[in-house]
């Protein structure tokens, strides 16, 4: 009998994580290469010796695509209510209240209305450091908030994900928020927005499998995994042999479920184009 | 029944209705909709207060349990009961034909439905090729075609959800496993149709809400519907997947826990001891709960229905602000 | 340069007529069994001995589907009109009137108004016997007037497809009967008309590629050669070797293709629920 | 152009009618309507003058030649000279990128519009890349990704066709060849948006036409539209494939012909010498003649075009009674 496992967060590939823990986080985990803080922040966080992406936090994501000071956030007070009364080894509340100090969030998604390139848009980037991205109602909220602005506005939505799944710890009402989300999407596609959605690493399991892959155009960064099951659950599981770039952007972009993977430095003219040709009266 | 709370019951239902009230009231529950079907009095009684009864640990596992029963009824075992003239269709019309789902049509209660649903095998050969009701992506689109057909023909969609969870196969992921799942519910968000829902078994994560969204979600009284098993939970959680009945019991994946979350709409009863007792009388009681949450979802215009689906998965989820 | 034909007829596997063009018809190509007229009409022509499904003439064709009496046929009279005044090795004209005195066809299609099991239907059946069953501007005529009499009695159309492609001797107006008779199955819809094709031996082509691949439900005999492109030519042009079962029956059910293969026999009471089925209001 | 026939038209373009309008009398031929944008009052002349006349065994052969030349420009020349801000979409979601179609999204005249068509490569390595033009069911279904995003977002459809057909191979069989041609077209004929489509080199049979079925059917002066290649109408009917020349005069897949046979509604001229001499003129002209066929579509609501569109499709062949 196989596994049951599908929302597992896994790392492979390029970015890894894992191994890198202990790393210092300036240190390019693919090359060794090790900058300064400035000069990282300055390639975008790209490795300049061989284009390694590190990892962005969601407050760094927006800095880097939208025009300054054109980012106005909203529902920034929204928190979990901890529906199970969840305790595994710790209580979920310790663990949420551990995740807002160490990243300064609420949950994993930010959202805003911002311009890019100079077009108005609806933004909502999630951030892989809280909890790994995991979806709860916290995520599946903003998200679709998110959504109903942008309909409201006839604005575009576009949105960054970095997710290892959903919410663990909201049990059903974290797998809630997919059909939650697309409903969301639904109502946006009704409102003829259009929808960009960027991958990051990377986007696994609940959030691939429910409002991220309903972007009217889906676009990655290089080397992420996007994959609804991890290698480690599909090999574990399968015994098969997996191909070496298993759930990487490179794949999913040859097997057709990507439109583009763009570098860091291309993705904000990218999203600035595709903006204005969307911009469109009814 | 839900329907019954809005249309005037008969005789015997109205003294139902009365237990039920009463039941409803004593444990200060918002459940036991699913429970009017059955028509004896006293096992009506017994199987109140067990739903109605805070689950204990032992009861959450035995749903587990049962949820995975051998000789529990498959979607098939339903469609031979439920419908007359059941046609299975077959076929993704792009890649191939995933029995790990089924997806057909038939006459339910004398009007045309679609029917689709995972698919369970009993032997070792059937549970092969049915992949022990996990889905690829070809069984995702098969279930999509069969639903437009049924949207463009006006026929109101029935689905059974019965998966441990999506196929974690290669070949899975590169057929876009995690896409379809996605399209395969934002398909159900737009259909025209009344669509039920019911968890008959295990509602395994991404999988078995792939073909969920629907108006009317219910589950059996000894469903499971979670977002991992328990096993999985217990091996990331507690990283130790011998713990699963601990992580079962903190999950809260019944249906009675399902329907206090506000994520089901009803619950509905299996005969005494579990649906695999007695396969006919669980078909009987299915489709009186589905032929009742299809009523409360008829009488709507496509518009307001399809409206209604989307602000029911909209509250989904608890809050503080 | 791959090879650009993509219409020409072929036969491959089970009903091999190639090789059996100068045997007795009622000598079973598959087994070599030999059958008294009445035997083989009494057997639907199915080798009682081996199964294989022998090819089958439209009128023949009806008279096993609907309820005795009850065909009304349509459109008899329509005829090609030689628009290119086509001559290969022969005159276009010369080859049409020979067809017309071997089938006692006008074309390769006959239309009606029918009961099956006592449901009302609009049939369109094909005959492989009058010129490859190719589709030219008769066909798309009769198949397109087929649509718009199921669209306007409401009635469910049942088409039985045998078609080797385009008819070539119409040159490009044999192509547009592809999205005339698509435009056609879209009024179809349009009504809310139920549309139920049954593939025989073979189905190839213009006729695959355009109405024949738009049935609601979609059925096939065993097998029968349901391919774009034939055996043959797709061997020639990309020296790949085949499959044993390419293009057949077994093997379009097994990739998605089919929603089932019926014998002959099952062929009218899986009609019959059918019709019943889509028997609907509105 | 066709637009020029409803709209009043400009000083020069008034001559142009004129000279047109003369020598379509002369000729007794319905063509020339893709002729008018062309500035230059003499090469009009010189070309209306080759359009009107019966083309030759000759001339068709050439055309057959020019169709394929290998200096032809194909979709993504035209692409970067008739497009601003083109971004080209990738994928079919389910199984590949199909290099033997584009297709994405740009700005026409400063609207903006989805482009879908066939792809050929120069080199050799691009030309294997590209299949050499020929589609699988995965490009087809970039294609319909795209016009159901354009259609969404009110984007009107250009597509361009060039191709030998589609590709005949086994992969391509398996995924269901037939029947995503026959979906592509179903796709286009339930769009809403204006369709416009031009044939550009080589129209070859189902796979040309399974992304032509547009509200406006244009073709190039040179390019080709046929049921066969010369080469397999000459194998089949003659046995013999080097009688192709014989076999391309008999089908009569060139423009005149096509128009004259109601297959396309207008011609599309190229400059002096066929459109692989100026790849930037061969370009002005498409556009301006994209553009009034465009226009003369714009302005039906969505059913009536669809409904024109069904109509004008509905119409094709030729019969006795
Ligand atoms: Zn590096
Ligand atoms: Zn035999």
């Amino acid at each position: 009998m196989a596994s049951r496992i599908d929302v597992s967060i896994e790392h492979r590939g390029p970015p890894a994580e894992a191994s890198s823990a202990q790393r210092d986080p300036n240190t390019c985990p693919s090359c060794g290469s090790h900058y300064r803080e400035d000069e990282l922040e300055r390639a975008l966080r790209v490795c300049p010796q061989c284009g390694h992406h590190f990892p962005l936090r969601a407050r760094q994501r927006v800095a880097q695509l939208v025009d300054h000071g054109t980012f106005v956030e909203q529902e920034e007070s929204l928190r979990s209510a901890d529906p199970l009364g969840f305790f595994d080894v710790r209580p979920y509340t310790e663990r949420i209240a551990e995740a807002e100090v160490s990243t300064g969030l609420g949950d994993a998604i930010v959202i805003g209305a911002a311009k890019i390139e100079r077009r108005d848009c609806q933004l909502a980037v999630m951030d892989f450091a809280f909890m790994g991205g995991s979806m709860g109602s916290v995520v599946g909220e903003k998200l679709a908030r998110a959504c109903e602005r942008a309909a409201e506005r006839r604005l575009p939505l576009v949105c960054v994900t970095a997710s290892g799944g959903a919410r663990m710890q909201e049990g059903i009402l974290s797998l809630m928020q997919m059909p939650k989300t697309v409903c969301a999407v639904d109502l946006l596609r009704e409102s003829r927005c259009a929808f960009f959605c960027v991958m990051t690493h990377p986007t696994t399991a609940g959030v691939l499998a429910s409002f991220a892959s309903l972007g009217d155009v889906i676009v990655a960064e290089p080397g992420a995994l996007l994959s609804f099951t991890g290698p480690r659950v599909v090999q574990q599981t399968t015994r098969e042999k997996l191909p070496d770039d298993f759930g990487l952007s490179e794949s999913n972009l040859r097997l057709g479920h990507l439109d583009a993977i763009l570098t860091r430095g291309e993705l904000r003219p990218f999203l600035g184009r595709l903006l204005a040709l969307f911009e469109h009266g009814a | 029944m839900a329907r019954r709370r809005r249309q005037p019951p008969g005789a015997s239902a109205a003294e139902q209705l009365r237990l039920r009230d009463r039941l409803a009231r004593l444990t200060d529950l918002p459940l036991l909709r699913g429970a009017g079907v059955s028509g004896e009095m006293a096992r009506l009684r017994r199987q109140l207060e067990r739903i109605a009864a805070e689950p204990t640990e032992d009861d959450v596992w035995r749903a587990v349990e049962l949820a995975r029963h051998q000789a529990r009824p498959y979607t098939l075992d339903y469609a031979e009961r439920i419908l007359d003239d059941f046609v299975e269709l077959h076929g993704d019309r792009s890649l191939g034909d995933d029995h790990a789902i089924v997806a057909g049509l038939g006459r339910f209660r004398g009007a045309t439905v679609a029917l689709v649903g995972h698919q369970k095998g009993r032997d070792i050969h059937e549970r092969t090729r049915r992949n022990f009701g996990m889905a690829m992506p070809e069984g995702y689109r098969k279930a999509m075609r069969v639903m437009e057909i049924a949207d463009r023909h006006g026929f109101p969609v029935l689905s059974l959800v019965d998966t441990p969870g999506a196929y974690p196969g290669v070949s899975a992921e590169q057929h876009g496993q995690g896409g379809w799942i996605a399209r395969s519910q934002l398909a159900m968000a737009r259909l025209c149709v009344p669509t039920v829902a019911c968890v008959i078994g295990e509602g395994g994560s991404g999988g078995a809400v792939a073909i969920a969204l629907a108006d009317r979600v219910l589950m059996q009284e000894n469903a499971i519907y979670s977002v991992i098993s328990p096993e999985g939970c217990a091996a990331i959680l507690w990283r130790d997947a011998g713990e699963a009945k601990k992580a079962a019991a903190a999950f809260k994946p019944d249906a009675r826990h399902c329907l206090e979350l506000g994520v089901i709409d009803a619950i509905v009863p299996e005969p005494a001891g579990g649906a695999h007792a007695n396969h006919d009388e669980a078909a009987r009681l299915l489709a009186a709960a589905l032929e009742a949450a299809l009523a409360e979802v008829a009488g709507l215009e496509a518009d307001e229905r399809r409206r209604a689906r989307r602000a029911k998965f909209r509250a989904m989820g608890e809050l503080t602000a």
